[in-house]
C-alpha cells in the first residue's frame, strides 16, 4: 500500500523511520501493520531517544532479583520475601481527562506489578500541576485527586505517599506519576518471556472496544492546537474488573500454569504479544476473529491498537486450559485462546480465515530505531546572590509565607481522599518521610517514598539528578529503613532539542553517580518525553522512587516530636545556602540560582549514622531536611506533634535567614532524649559527623530565641487554609 | 465462636476483618457470594470495599447475591449479624436494616480518624464498652451520608437502636464532629431485636497498636461472650 | 424496543449531590438557578416487540434492582 | 421554567457501570435484556421566563459543570 505523508506523519513516524519500515519488510506495509510499527517505535514503547542513556544506570546489586526490563523491578528482602515495584507517567492522558487519565494510570501500573506473581500492597504518586491561579488548574487537581483514589480505594489498595507541587512550568502539561509497590514469594515470580512452540496464547480480561487508540502515540507527541481532537480516545478505568482480574490472576499463579504473562498496556494486544515473543526469540499467530470485543464491527487495525484497560495476555503451559478457564469464569471474566506461538518469529496476524498482516519479531523490538541525539552540557548558573541587597523580612514572616503557600501546605485535603489503611498493615500513613507498610503477618516492613526537585535539575542537571536520589534515601533513612534500591520516572521536554536532551543526559549521569555511589541501584522506570506545548517544554523533572527495608519493627520511627525538654540536634553542615531555595522564591520572587552542592561522601555517612542511631533506639524522631530549610522542617515535626520548641540562635551565625532557609543537602534533625546525649556525641565524634545542637522541645510554642515565638495552634492554622479555601 | 465473612466481588475488607476475628480466637470462614448454604455460625459478617465497584449504588448489586437469602433467614432465627461500610450499605439494601447511605456531603472519599461515641452498651456487640465512651475509629467510605425517614428516626431512638454517633474527642455530638452529613450523627445502627449491626466506622482497623490503636477489639470481644 | 427510565429522589429525601451541585453553580456565578435536583438515567434495550410486555419487564427490573424504592421515584418512557 | 438534562456516555465509551447492571439483571434472570447503559439525570428550575434565554443558561450549566464532554453528551427537555 502507498500512503501519502500525511498518514505516515499522522502515526507518528518521520519519513526516514518509514523508509527502515519498508526496507525491514521488503515492501510497503498495509495500514494495519503501519499502525503496529507506530504504536512499537513511538518513543514510548521503543525508548528510541532515551536508551543509550538509560544503560548507564546501575542497575545489580545483591538485592537485585530483577533489574528493568521486564513489567517491574523485583529485590530480595530475605525470607523468600520480594518486593516487586515500579513507577508510570500518565501525563497527557490526565491533561485531558484529570479524572479517567490519573485512574487508569494507577490502574496501569498496578497491572505491571500483579502479572509478576505479587499481591500490590502500597501505591504512591507524584503529581505536579500548574500554577494554581491558572484557569485549568483547579479542576485538573479536582479530578486527578478523584481519579486516583477512585481507583486505589476501590480496589482496596492503601494510597500511602506521594507529593503534589505547583509550578507555571507545568501550565499546559501537568504531570501524574503513579508508582505501585507489591509483595510475591521469591520463588514465585512470573516473567514476560514465552517459552515453547505451539503453546496457548489467552487473553483474559475486559473486552476490547475503541478504547485510546493510539494513546502510545499520544503519550508521545507534542501537545498543540488541536489536541483537542484526539479527545475521543480516553480510556476508562474500571478498578471493579481490576479487582477482579488481580484476584484471577494471583489464583492462577498458585500452580505452574503460566509460561509468560504480560500486561496490556500501551499499544495493547500489540505490544504485549510482541514483547513476549521477543524475548523468547519466537512468533506469535493470533486469530483476531477470537478476540473478545466490547463494540460491534471492529477492525483488525483497531483491535491491536486498542488500550483498552483491564486486559492480559497469558502463554499458558499445555493441559492447563480448563482449570484456567474455570478461574477467571468464577471472577466473571473473558478467557479467550485467541492465538500461539510459532517457529516463524514473525507476527501473524488472521481475521476472516485471511493473514492480514506479518511483521518479523525483530522489526519491531530489537531492530526498532534507536537515536543518538545530539546533546549540550549545561553550566553551573554563576550567579552571585547578593542577601545584604535584600529587603529585610522577619523570619516570622518568611516562614508564614512559606508554610501557607501552596507547595508546602498540608495535604491532608489530598490524602484524606485516599483510602491509606485498607489492608491493615499501614504503618505510617501520608504526612512522614516515607510511608511504612508491614509485610503481612510478619515482623518487618518495608518505607516508600517518591521525590523529585524540577528547580535543580533544571539550573543544573547533574547536581539535580544527584539531589533526588539523595533526597529519596534520605527520606528512607529518616523512617529507620536501609534504602535498598529505586523506580524512576523520566519526565522531559522534547527530546529532539538539544537543550532538552542534555537536560536528560546530565540528570541521569547524577542519578547515576549518586546511586553508584549509595549501592543504591535502579530496578524499573518509565520515560515521558515530549512534556510541554508549542515549543515550551516543562522543567527536567525525573522522580524518584525509593523502597527501604525494616527489618524490625518494634518501634517505627516518625517526624512527630515525642516529648518536651528532649535535645535537638541537626546532623550535616549548614552553609546556608539560598539559591534556588523557596526562601527567594515565596518570599522574593528569586527563581534563578544554583542548586545546593550534594556531597555523596556526607551524605552517605550522615545517613549511615541516622540508621544507626534508629537501629539501636536511640533517637525519639527524626525528619530530613529538605526544601524550606530547617526551619520548615522543625515546624512539621511541631505540627504533627503539638510539641514546641525553643532553638538558639546558632552559635557561628552566617546570617539568621541563612541558617534557617538555607537549603544545604545532607542534613537531619534529631529528637533525642538528654539521657542519651552522652553517648550519641562520642559515636558523632568518632565517626567524624558534623551535627550541631540546637536548642530544646517544649510546650506549646515555637520559638527560636529573640526572634520569634508562635503558638503551635497557629501555625497549624495558618499551614491548614490553602487547600480548604482553594 | 464460629464466623463466617462473606466475600463479593470487589469486597477488600474481607481480609482485615478475617484477621481481626482470627486474632479474638474466632474459628471463622470465608464464604464466597455464590454459594448457596452458608456455614453453621454464631456470627456473620459482611465486610467493607467496593462490592460490584459500588456500581449503581453501593450494596445494590451485592444485596441481590444467591448467598443473601441465606443471610436474611440466618437473621431471622436470632444470627448475629456485623456490616462494616459496605457491609452496612448492603444491609440496608437487603432491608435487614432500615434506611440508607447517601453520598458524603462533601462529595468526596474521606479516610480518617473518627471519633464515634458508644450510645448503648446493653448489646451483644457493644457489652464490653462503656455507653458513652468515646472510640477513635477509621472511617473510608464515599457514601457514608446515613438518611432514614422520621418514623424510623423516632423508633431508633426511643428503642435505643443507634450503636454509635460520630462525636468529638470528649464526645460531644455536633455539626463540627460529622464528617460525612449522617442524620443527627448516626455511626451505626441495631435492628429491632438488635443481632444485627451495620456500622461505617472500621472497627478491624482499630486492633493492633502498631498500625492505629486497638479502640475496635472490645467489639469482637463482646461478641465472644 | 428501547426505553428511558429516569430515577430521582422522593421529594422528602436529602439529596446532598444535587445539593453541592446548586452550591457550585451559584459559586460560578449562575444565580437565577432556582433548585436542581440529581438522578439517574437508563437507556435499555429489551428483546421484545409488545410494548406492554416490554414495559412491564422494565417495571419488574426497576423494582427488582435499578430503583431504591425506600427512598427513589421511576418513570419509564419509549424512546 | 423547569429542565430536565439526560447526560450518557458516548457512544464508545466503556460504561463499567451499566456492564455490571447488565450482568447482575441477567443473572436475575431477565434474559430478554439486550442492552443496557446508565447516565445521570438533573432536574433544574430556574429563575427565567424567556424560554430560549432559559436554555442558554441551562446550556451554560452543562458545559461548565455537569457534563463532562470528553466522554458524555447531553440532552435538555422542557418538563
Ligand atoms: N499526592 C499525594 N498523595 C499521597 N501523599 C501525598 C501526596 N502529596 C503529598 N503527600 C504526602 O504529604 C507529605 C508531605 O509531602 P512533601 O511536602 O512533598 O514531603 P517531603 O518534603 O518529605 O517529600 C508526605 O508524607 C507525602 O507523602
Ligand atoms: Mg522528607
Amino acid at each position: 500500500m502507498k500512503f501519502e505523508e500525511k498518514i505516515i506523519q499522522k502515526h507518528g513516524l518521520k519519513s526516514e523511520e518509514y523508509k527502515s519500515i519498508q526496507k525491514l519488510l521488503k515492501r510497503d506495509p498495509n495500514l494495519l501493520e503501519l499502525g503496529i510499527f507506530s504504536a512499537m517505535w513511538n518513543e514510548h514503547c521503543s525508548y528510541k531517544s532515551s536508551r543509550i542513556h538509560l544503560k548507564k544506570l546501575p542497575t545489580k546489586g545483591k538485592q537485585v532479583i530483577q533489574g528493568p526490563g521486564e513489567n517491574a523491578g523485583v529485590i530480595d528482602i530475605g525470607d523468600n520475601d520480594a518486593i516487586v515495584f515500579k513507577i508510570e507517567s500518565h501525563n497527557h492522558p490526565s491533561y485531558i481527562e484529570p479524572y479517567q487519565g490519573a485512574a487508569t494510570g494507577v490502574g496501569g501500573i498496578l497491572r505491571d506489578v500483579f502479572t509478576m506473581g505479587a499481591r500490590p500492597i502500597a501505591l504512591l504518586n507524584s503529581l505536579h500541576f500548574g500554577s494554581p491561579s491558572h484557569p485549568k488548574t483547579k479542576s485538573l487537581l479536582n479530578g486527578v485527586i478523584s481519579g486516583i483514589g477512585g481507583y486505589g480505594n476501590c480496589i482496596g489498595i492503601p494510597t500511602v505517599a506521594g507529593e503534589t507541587k505547583f509550578n507555571d512550568t507545568y501550565n499546559e502539561n501537568i504531570l501524574v506519576n503513579a508508582m505501585a509497590v507489591g509483595h510475591a514469594k521469591k520463588n514465585k515470580i512470573f516473567y514476560s518471556k514465552a517459552k515453547g512452540l505451539n503453546k496457548a496464547v489467552v487473553y483474559v480480561g475486559s473486552k476490547t472496544g475503541r478504547d485510546g487508540i493510539h494513546g502510545a502515540s499520544m503519550a508521545s507527541a507534542e501537545f498543540d492546537e488541536n489536541s483537542e481532537e484526539k479527545k475521543p480516545t480516553v480510556q476508562v478505568g474500571d478498578p471493579f474488573t481490576e479487582k477482579l482480574l488481580l484476584e484471577a490472576c494471583l489464583e492462577l499463579m498458585k500452580d505452574d500454569s503460566i509460561i509468560a504473562i504480560q500486561d496490556m498496556g500501551a499499544a495493547g494486544l500489540t505490544s504485549s504479544s510482541v514483547e513476549m515473543a521477543s524475548k523468547g526469540n519466537l512468533g506469535v499467530e493470533l486469530d483476531l476473529d477470537k478476540v473478545p470485543c466490547r463494540e460491534e464491527n471492529m477492525t483488525p487495525y483497531e483491535m491491536m491498537l486498542s488500550e483498552s484497560q483491564e486486559r492480559m495476555l497469558i502463554i499458558l503451559e499445555d493441559g492447563k486450559k480448563e482449570k484456567a478457564r474455570k478461574i477467571f469464569e468464577k471472577w466473571d471474566l473473558d478467557f479467550v485462546v485467541i492465538g500461539k506461538t510459532t517457529n516463524t518469529n514473525n507476527l501473524t496476524l488472521k481475521f476472516n480465515n485471511k493473514i492480514e498482516g506479518e511483521i518479523p519479531i525483530e522489526a519491531l523490538s530489537s531492530k526498532a530505531p534507536i537515536y543518538n541525539r545530539k546533546w549540550i552540557k549545561k553550566k553551573l548558573p554563576n550567579t552571585k546572590l547578593e542577601t545584604k541587597k535584600l529587603k529585610k523580612i522577619k523570619i516570622e514572616d518568611a516562614l508564614v509565607k512559606i508554610l501557607s503557600s501552596p507547595n508546602y501546605s498540608n495535604k491532608s485535603w489530598i490524602t484524606s481522599q485516599y483510602d491509606q489503611m485498607v489492608m491493615g498493615d499501614t504503618v505510617q500513613r501520608s504526612g512522614s518521610d516515607a510511608a511504612i507498610i508491614r509485610i503481612h503477618k510478619k515482623e518487618k516492613a518495608i518505607a516508600v517514598s517518591v521525590d523529585s526537585s524540577a528547580n535543580y535539575c533544571k539550573s543544573h542537571p547533574i547536581t539535580g539528578g544527584k539531589q533526588i536520589v539523595c533526597e529519596n534515601w534520605r527520606n528512607l533513612i529518616s523512617v529507620g529503613a536501609k534504602p535498598l534500591a529505586i523506580t524512576n520516572c523520566l519526565n522531559f521536554g522534547n527530546p529532539e532539542i538539544k537543550e532538552i536532551m542534555g537536560e536528560f543526559a546530565e540528570c541521569l549521569e547524577g542519578i547515576k553517580e549518586a546511586c553508584e555511589f549509595l549501592n543504591f541501584p535502579v530496578v524499573s522506570g518509565n520515560v515521558s518525553f515530549y512534556n510541554g506545548t508549542n515549543k515550551k517544554n516543562i522543567y527536567p523533572t525525573p522522580v524518584i522512587g525509593g523502597v527501604g527495608l525494616i527489618n524490625k519493627l518494634s518501634k517505627p520511627i516518625d517526624l512527630k516530636f515525642k516529648k518536651e525538654k528532649s535535645c535537638i540536634i541537626i546532623i550535616g553542615k549548614t552553609f546556608g545556602h539560598l539559591e534556588l531555595s523557596s526562601y527567594l522564591r515565596e518570599n522574593y520572587s528569586i527563581i534563578d540560582g544554583k542548586p545546593p552542592k550534594v556531597n555523596l561522601v556526607n551524605e552517605k555517612n550522615n545517613g549511615e549514622i541516622v540508621l544507626d542511631l534508629i537501629n539501636k533506639d536511640l533517637i525519639l524522631s527524626a525528619h530530613d531536611v529538605s526544601s524550606g530549610g530547617v526551619i520548615i522542617a522543625l515546624s512539621e515535626m511541631s505540627m504533627q506533634s503539638e510539641i514546641g520548641v525553643k532553638i538558639e540562635r546558632p552559635k557561628k551565625l552566617i546570617d539568621i535567614n541563612e541558617f534557617f532557609f538555607g537549603e544545604d543537602q545532607g542534613r537531619y534533625i534529631l529528637e533525642i532524649d538528654q539521657k542519651n546525649l552522652d553517648k550519641i556525641e562520642k559515636m558523632f565524634n568518632n565517626n567524624n559527623i558534623y551535627y550541631e545542637k540546637i536548642g530544646f522541645t517544649q510546650k506549646k510554642y515555637f520559638e527560636i530565641e529573640n526572634q520569634l515565638k508562635i503558638d503551635i495552634n497557629d501555625l497549624f492554622k495558618i499551614n491548614n487554609q490553602w487547600y480548604n479555601n482553594y | 465462636m464460629r464466623s463466617s465473612v462473606i466475600v463479593f466481588p470487589g469486597s477488600n475488607c474481607d481480609r482485615d476483618i478475617a484477621v481481626a476475628l482470627e486474632k479474638m480466637q474466632f474459628k471463622n470462614q470465608m464464604v464466597w457470594h455464590k454459594e448457596t448454604i452458608l456455614p453453621k455460625s454464631d456470627l456473620i459478617v459482611i465486610p467493607g470495599g467496593f462490592s460490584y465497584g459500588d456500581y449503581l449504588r453501593s450494596g445494590a448489586i451485592a444485596g441481590k447475591s444467591l448467598i443473601i437469602e441465606e443471610v436474611i433467614k440466618a437473621a431471622n432465627s436470632g444470627c448475629l449479624i456485623l456490616g462494616v461500610c459496605n457491609g452496612f450499605q448492603i444491609l440496608t439494601e437487603t432491608g435487614l436494616l432500615k434506611g440508607t447511605l447517601l453520598r458524603n456531603k462533601n462529595l468526596k472519599f474521606i479516610n480518617k480518624d473518627v471519633n464515634i461515641k458508644v450510645m448503648n452498651n446493653h448489646t451483644r456487640f457493644t457489652s464490653k464498652y462503656e455507653t458513652d465512651q468515646v472510640l477513635k475509629i477509621n472511617i473510608a467510605h464515599n457514601e457514608g451520608n446515613y438518611f432514614t425517614d422520621q418514623k424510623h428516626l423516632e423508633e431508633l431512638k426511643n428503642q435505643n437502636l443507634i450503636g454509635f454517633k460520630y462525636c468529638d474527642d470528649k464526645g460531644n455530638i455536633n455539626d463540627e464532629a460529622n464528617p460525612n452529613g449522617a442524620i443527627e450523627n448516626i455511626a451505626g445502627i441495631f435492628n429491632k431485636n438488635k443481632n444485627i449491626l451495620g456500622m461505617m466506622p472500621h472497627p478491624e482497623r482499630m486492633i493492633d497498636k502498631l498500625i492505629s490503636n486497638n479502640d475496635g477489639l472490645n467489639l469482637f470481644s463482646s461478641l465472644l461472650n | 424496543m428501547k426505553f428511558s427510565v429516569t430515577v430521582t429522589l422522593k421529594k422528602d429525601v436529602l439529596d446532598p449531590q444535587g445539593k453541592a451541585v446548586l452550591n457550585t453553580l451559584n459559586n460560578l456565578g449562575m444565580n437565577s438557578l432556582k433548585n436542581i435536583r440529581q438522578g439517574k438515567f437508563f437507556e435499555i434495550e429489551v428483546n421484545e416487540d409488545n410494548q406492554e410486555k416490554a414495559v412491564k419487564k422494565i417495571k419488574d427490573m426497576c423494582e427488582k434492582l435499578l430503583v431504591n424504592l425506600i427512598i427513589e421515584d421511576y418513570k419509564i418512557n419509549k424512546l
